[in-house]
């Protein structure tokens, strides 16, 4: 079962500024192995752009990340993802156009070795792969409960499905770490139970540390070990859950914030 | 030097037109979102118009002086301008709303060969003449300073204030009236604008019929310089650099983008083009325009582009 | 019932046999009436449709009547050739073709030899092709490219008063950029070495509207000369572009193509004094060809453009490309039998066995339009006479003598050219045995 | 009920990767191929082979090209006739050049430069997107048209700019024969759409169609945007130099740069975008669509004007071609805007149904 580890992800003094606005500002926090580590505040604090800064499509003007032992300046997104992290979108980022499978098998992509000529030709390794990989992706399909739709486009399907596959094409990666950016926007109740069952057995099965942005309190509190509290792009408070319910300035900001 | 100031004169002129081609695309990418690669045809058909007009009426009419004629061979090729940018919108682009790029550009390109082919099949499909009275003959300026003088082609500096004027006054229109603002409200953001009551598709008929009118006047001055025939539909993509590299939503870019491309072709072509055999203008206005990009990817003043996830 | 569908059967056959009784001869027609050549095309196309008319008119060629179709190809390569396959096999087989486009010339030089059809191209297409013996179906008759140029310099080196006032000067070349405007740069480099003038060369892209910085260039270099090798809208741009930088136009010399309504008619008063060759004829609206095509083709309402435009020289352009053809088509009668449809093989024949003397001319309507044609087997052009005129602001009149292309330049040229395409092409160039069959 | 998929079980993933994985279609289309192979040489004149099939074969492989690279990968170009230029002139090099060159070895060698060239054009592909992008695959355009016309070491040295190529040999085939011509390009096209749909089903297709679909989300989850652009670039070029090799060689036989003009560009994008964008059978779609519409309604307008007594001149019909084409992509859009490709799915899946509704 999991347990607890080390620091694997440490983020140290992190400020990140579009233009003249500061998105962030001198920000540090970590994340340890295997724990379910959340990131709350009010709108515009600066969530997303945390997670942009950890895989690497933004790049902090200050701060650094290490990543098990090995120290960034900066980040890109092709070496985050080789090094094991992967992420869900808060608006749907999947690829419309593509099947449920399709979509989930780009998650396997680094896993590919075929070159395009192999691949063109359809035969011996690229055809092996393909197949394998797809046994893999169907492991996926089935652990999600998305069978049903696995040939249909991902643009024709409602909205908590497609959130359902976003997290499976993050799963296909096989990630250490999984970066989820409001998994349960916009969902029903049903809906939400589901999606909590799937981050739980994620992190249980897989022992995947996992890094979540999510506004359903009720939901940060049930689901995370340890929590950080942005504001304006600083952080308030950092502690376990009951730590942060009671730290009076997250209370003055979400106080603050619903007026 | 001498000749060094007459090729950038010639090159700032020469960059005033593309950006009367120019503009035409700015305004209905700015108001609709819609790349219209039709711009040149919408030259062409007007152009053509006007030519067959001022042709056609002394006989309708008998009307004797040829300005009168002009005069209205201009209002009745602004009323056909008005029709097709009426028909453009009922018929087209309302059926498009929401469409991607693409879509829209393919769209105008199927627009541009309905416009030609109307055009020849109606106004005819030979060389017609453009005259409203634009000098041909050359000047010298500043004898004194340089022996010969520098020459300066006179229709070419009359059709570049013609197009500082049109400028200042589609300036105007956008800041000043109801109707600019309203365009300008659709430009920024589509659904906002529909949302406090300004109607999509009479904006969407305006800013053709006004890319119309800027094509009829591109047309006319293109026109009395080649004559019309369908060659002048090709201008358009004389100016695509010119918006690439002014940005696509900007009338100062297509401006500032013009004289750029203007004087760097006609420079380029004159000192460069000798050592490689010449020819060489068109493909250098693409890749100066292209270096810019590289820069730039947005285009000198176009809005910049940020990726949200 | 029966007897119904008897008749029927019988009117059918009668129908269809027809055409049989009376022998015609087709005459595919390649056309541009659209696009950014079309006010250049059309009128050849009109003067070529006509006299096919007007030789109907008179009963055909000893009673075999012409049928024709149009296609319109828009002087793009591939329409023209798709324009050739469509209709080469049509009405008992195409009797020739003449595509008026250098670049579908080139395309199909290949394959009318592979399907024995002649290809005229008076006026245009390779220069080398005159030499029949390697080029064996194709005619560029009455001249070439490097005939054109070559009468251009004898006619500049006239006016500066002898080939050796050359030395020196500076002829430029401003040219369509494409295959057409390239053909005459040999012949211009081989007669620079021998004079010792040099020759500029300004290229300019299709369609052509774009001249402002060629002349600039002009400006700057002040070359004594101008020659002009332009094609629709590019010529008329010209003129214009010369009388803004105030180029004297009376320096300008433009080829055939150069050198008819369309280019100058725009430009007006602006283009008076600029000079072009002829392709032998000028504007001819008092030849006798001219009028019989206004009796007997336009006031029965069979006209195929407008009345205005008879005479004008594209449109004698056009009349002169036909009456090429038909004349082939004749000769070959003579041998093959009259009144009888020919093939492309035995009009092929005929066209090398041209002999078109002034009396015939004349006798045709063509007094003092054009001079003696004589072809043969390996000279596929018949003749190089070229006269020079001018535009006065209203009307092209002519103002020089006749010349002849030096056939000492030339013909090592041609024989040089052609044989490296022969080399290329692993062929075996005829024998003057050969030609005799 | 002829084409229904019931019973048809799948046992195994793959079996259900198959190309066609419905039994019906598989045989449809190996029909369709055997009869391209097989019957249509029996069955059709020589102006059909040479006007309207060996130009929709090549085509079709030209249109393929642009389709993986603006329908797969989402890159549009408005300069896919420049490739084929490169194509063309690059294979003529390679074959007057080098003693013994064989003509297919030619043609491909041809399409590898165009590749590379394609690459290099690419490049702005990574810092500017869409229209923008668009502008700059207009300016190789124009750079090769001027190239081929200028730099005469393209042409030999021919001094009108004109080249040709001919005796043409596979092998020890001699293609002279439109049939043999009609083979050739035939059985090229059908090697190359099969590659083309094996690349788009495997990991590289959905790398270009993730750049495509979402950029950001591509590259987040360790797909390359620079490796996966410019391969697209790579491979749509190649397919753009081949079918230029062969349009120069085979088609034409002698051509000039004006062959490969910015209409021929205009030209694949639509075919590309009527038949259908992202669809292999779209690019068939498309290219039939555009070479056959002008010839039909040049042949078939004044056959119709004659039924009700009128005479259309030709250049009336070449006008009222210029309308209709013109309207017809209009219409196209407006109804379809995902291509015929689209509309042919759509009939397959009603008629999958028929004659039960649901």
């Amino acid at each position: 079962m999991r347990e607890i580890g080390d620091v694997i992800l440490d983020l140290r003094g992190i400020s990140l500024s579009f233009g003249g606005v500061k998105a962030l500002t001198d920000i540090s926090f970590d994340v340890r192995e295997h724990e379910v580590r959340a990131i709350i505040g009010p709108n515009g604090a600066g969530k997303s752009s945390m997670l942009n800064v950890i895989n690497g499509v933004y790049r902090p003007q200050q701060g650094e990340v290490i990543l098990r032992g090995d120290h960034f300046k900066r980040m890109d997104p092709y070496r985050a993802a080789k090094a094991g992290i992967a992420r869900t979108f808060q608006s749907l980022a999947l690829f419309k156009g593509m099947s449920v499978i399709d979509n989930i098998m780009t998650g396997r992509n680094l896993k590919m070795k075929a070159n395009l000529f192999q691949q063109a030709v359809w035969w011996g390794m690229a055809a092996r792969e393909e197949l394998a990989h797809r046994a893999k992706v169907e492991e996926i399909i089935d652990f999600l409960e998305i069978q049903h739709i696995r040939k249909t486009p991902v643009g024709r399907l409602p909205y908590g499905l497609q959130k359902r596959v976003d997290l499976g094409r993050a799963l296909a990666m096989e990630p250490q770490i999984l970066l989820l950016d409001e998994p349960m926007a916009g969902m029903n109740v049903e809906e939400k139970q589901d999606m909590s069952r799937f981050i739980l057995d994620v992190n249980d099965q897989f022992g995947t540390t996992i890094v979540l942005i999510e506004h359903d309190m009720g939901v940060v509190m049930d689901l995370s070990d340890r929590v950080v509290v942005l504001d304006y792009g600083r952080k308030i408070g950092d502690g376990s859950p009951d730590e942060v319910r009671t730290n009076p300035e997250v209370i003055k900001a979400y106080l603050g914030a619903s007026h | 030097m001498a000749f060094f100031l007459e090729t950038l004169i010639g090159g700032l002129m020469a960059g005033m037109l593309y950006s009367l081609v120019a503009l035409g695309f700015v305004l209905i990418y700015k108001a609709s979102g819609v790349f219209n690669f039709a711009q040149g045809a919408l030259v062409l058909f007007a152009a053509l118009a006007m030519a067959r007009f001022s042709e056609w009426l002394p006989g309708w009419t008998g009307i004797d002086s040829p300005i009168l004629a002009n005069i209205g061979a201009f209002v009745l090729a602004g009323l056909v301008m008005f029709a097709v940018a009426w028909i453009i919108e009922r018929l087209v682009l309302r059926h498009l709303v929401n469409q991607e790029g693409a879509t829209l550009l393919m769209v105008t390109l199927g627009i541009a060969y309905l416009l030609e082919g109307i055009g020849q099949g109606f106004f005819g499909n030979d060389i017609y003449k453009i005259d409203v009275g634009m000098p041909k003959e050359p000047v010298m300026v500043l004898e004194n300073m340089f022996e010969g003088g520098i020459l300066i082609n006179k229709e070419d500096f009359i059709a570049a204030l013609i197009a500082a004027l049109l400028v200042g006054a589609l300036t105007l229109f956008f800041q000043k009236t109801a109707t600019g603002r309203a365009l300008r409200a659709v430009a920024d953001d589509h659904q906002a604008a529909q949302s406090i009551g300004i109607p999509l598709n009479r904006i969407w008929v305006i800013i053709w019929l006004v890319a119309g009118l800027v094509a009829l006047v591109a047309g006319i001055i293109w026109g009395s310089k080649l004559g019309v025939q369908f060659s002048l539909a090709t201008v358009a993509l004389r100016a695509l650099p010119v918006v690439i590299l002014g940005g696509l939503t900007s009338v100062p870019g297509a401006i500032v983008g013009g004289l750029i491309i203007g004087v760097g072709e006609k420079l380029s072509e004159v000192y460069l083009g000798p050592y490689v055999g010449g020819g060489i203008e068109i493909w250098f206005a693409y890749m100066l325009a292209l270096v810019f990009l590289l820069f730039r990817p947005q285009g000198l003043f176009g809005e910049k582009i940020i990726d949200r996830v | 019932m029966k007897t119904r569908k008897l008749m029927m059967a019988a009117a059918l056959a009668a129908l269809l046999s027809v055409p049989a009784i009376a022998a015609e001869q087709f005459f595919p027609v390649l056309v541009y009436r659209t696009g950014a050549y079309a006010p250049n095309g059309t009128p050849w196309a009109n003067g070529y449709v006509d006299y096919l008319k007007l030789v109907n008119a008179k009963g055909g060629i000893n009673g075999v009547k012409i049928t024709f179709e149009e296609c319109e190809f828009g002087y793009a390569t591939d329409r023209g050739v798709e324009c050739y396959e469509r209709l080469k096999g049509k009405s008992g087989g195409a009797t020739l073709v003449q595509p008026l486009s250098t670049g579908v010339t080139f395309a199909l030089t290949e394959k009318a030899s592979v399907d024995k059809i002649p290809l005229i191209t008076a006026g245009y297409g390779r220069s080398e092709s005159a030499n029949g013996a390697v080029f064996t179906w194709n005619f560029p008759l009455l001249g070439t490219y490097w005939v054109g140029a070559d009468v251009a310099i004898q006619h500049i080196a006239k006016k500066e008063g002898g080939f050796d006032k050359l030395k020196g000067k500076k002829i430029a070349l401003v040219y369509h950029d494409s295959p057409y405007g390239k053909e005459p740069i040999p012949l211009l480099q081989e007669r620079a070495k021998m004079h010792g003038f040099d020759v500029m060369l300004l290229p300019v892209a299709h369609p052509g509207v774009e001249q402002k910085a060629t002349w600039l260039q002009i400006r700057q270099n002040k070359p004594d000369y101008v020659l002009l090798w332009g094609w629709g809208v590019m010529n008329s741009t010209s003129l214009k572009e010369a009388q803004a930088t105030g180029y004297p136009r009376d320096k300008m010399y433009g080829i055939w193509w150069a050198g008819a309504e369309p280019d100058v008619k725009d430009v007006g008063e602006g283009a008076k004094g600029y000079n072009a060759m002829t392709l032998q004829h000028g504007a001819e609206p008092n030849a006798k060809v001219v009028k019989d095509t206004l009796a007997m083709v336009h006031a029965k309402g069979q006209g195929t453009g407008p009345k205005e435009e008879v005479g004008s020289v594209l449109y004698m352009r056009g009349v002169l490309s036909a009456m090429l053809g038909v004349e082939g088509v004749r000769k070959a009668q003579e041998r093959y039998g009259k009144g009888k449809t020919m093939t492309g093989e035995q009009v092929r024949w005929g066209l090398e066995n041209l002999n078109l003397d002034q009396k015939t001319l004349d006798g045709m309507g063509f007094a003092g339009v054009m001079r003696p044609v004589q072809t043969s087997c390996l000279d596929h052009m018949g003749s190089s006479w070229v006269r020079v005129h001018t535009w006065d602001g209203a009307k092209w009149n002519f103002s020089s003598d006749w010349y002849q292309a030096d056939d000492k330049v030339i013909r090592p040229m041609v024989m040089l050219a052609s044989g490296k395409y022969a080399e290329e092409k692993k062929l075996k160039p005829r024998t003057p045995e050969e030609c005799k069959q | 009920m002829i084409y229904r998929e019931n019973g048809q079980f799948k046992t195994s993933y793959a079996a259900d990767q198959q190309i066609f994985p419905i039994a019906q279609d598989r045989w449809a289309v190996l029909a369709i191929v055997a009869f391209a192979f097989v019957g249509i040489p029996f069955l059709v004149d020589e102006y059909l082979f040479r006007a309207i099939l060996i130009p929709f074969l090549i085509l079709a492989l030209a249109a393929l090209g642009v389709n993986l690279l603006v329908g797969y990968c989402g890159q549009i170009t408005l300069g896919a006739g420049a490739f084929m230029a490169v194509g063309a002139y690059a294979a003529y090099n390679f074959l007057i050049r080098i003693d013994g060159m064989p003509m297919l070895a030619a043609i491909l060698l041809g399409g590898f430069v165009a590749a590379v060239v394609g690459i290099v054009f690419g490049i702005p592909s990574l810092r500017v997107r869409g229209l923008y992008l668009a502008m700059a695959t207009l300016a190789a355009q124009f750079f090769w048209d001027w190239a081929f016309l200028r730099i005469s070491w393209f042409t030999n040295n021919a001094p009108s700019g004109s080249v040709s190529v001919s005796n043409l040999e596979l092998l020890g085939w001699s293609i002279d024969a439109p049939i043999e011509k009609y083979l050739f390009c035939l059985g090229l096209l059908a090697l190359f759409a099969l590659l083309a749909k094996n690349m788009t089903r495997s990991a590289m297709g959905r790398q270009w169609m993730a750049i495509r679909d979402m950029d950001v989300a591509a590259e987040v989850i360790g797909i390359r945007p620079m490796f996966a652009k410019l391969s697209a670039f790579a491979v749509s070029s190649f397919y753009l130099g081949v079918a230029g090799a062969l349009w120069g060689f085979v088609h034409l036989g002698s051509w000039e740069p004006a062959a490969f003009s910015i209409d021929r560009s205009f030209q694949l994008l639509f075919m590309v975008i009527i038949g259908g964008m992202g669809s292999i059978m779209g690019s068939f779609f498309g290219a039939a669509f555009i070479v056959v519409l002008p010839i039909f309604l040049n042949q078939f307008l004044p056959w119709l004007g004659g039924l009700v007594g009128l005479h259309i001149s030709t250049a009336g019909v070449s006008h009222a071609e210029f309308m209709i084409f013109g309207a017809l992509i209009v219409f196209f859009l407006i109804v379809e805007p995902h291509g015929i490709a689209r509309l042919w799915s759509t009939g397959k899946e009603k008629l999958r149904l028929w004659p039960f509704p649901h």
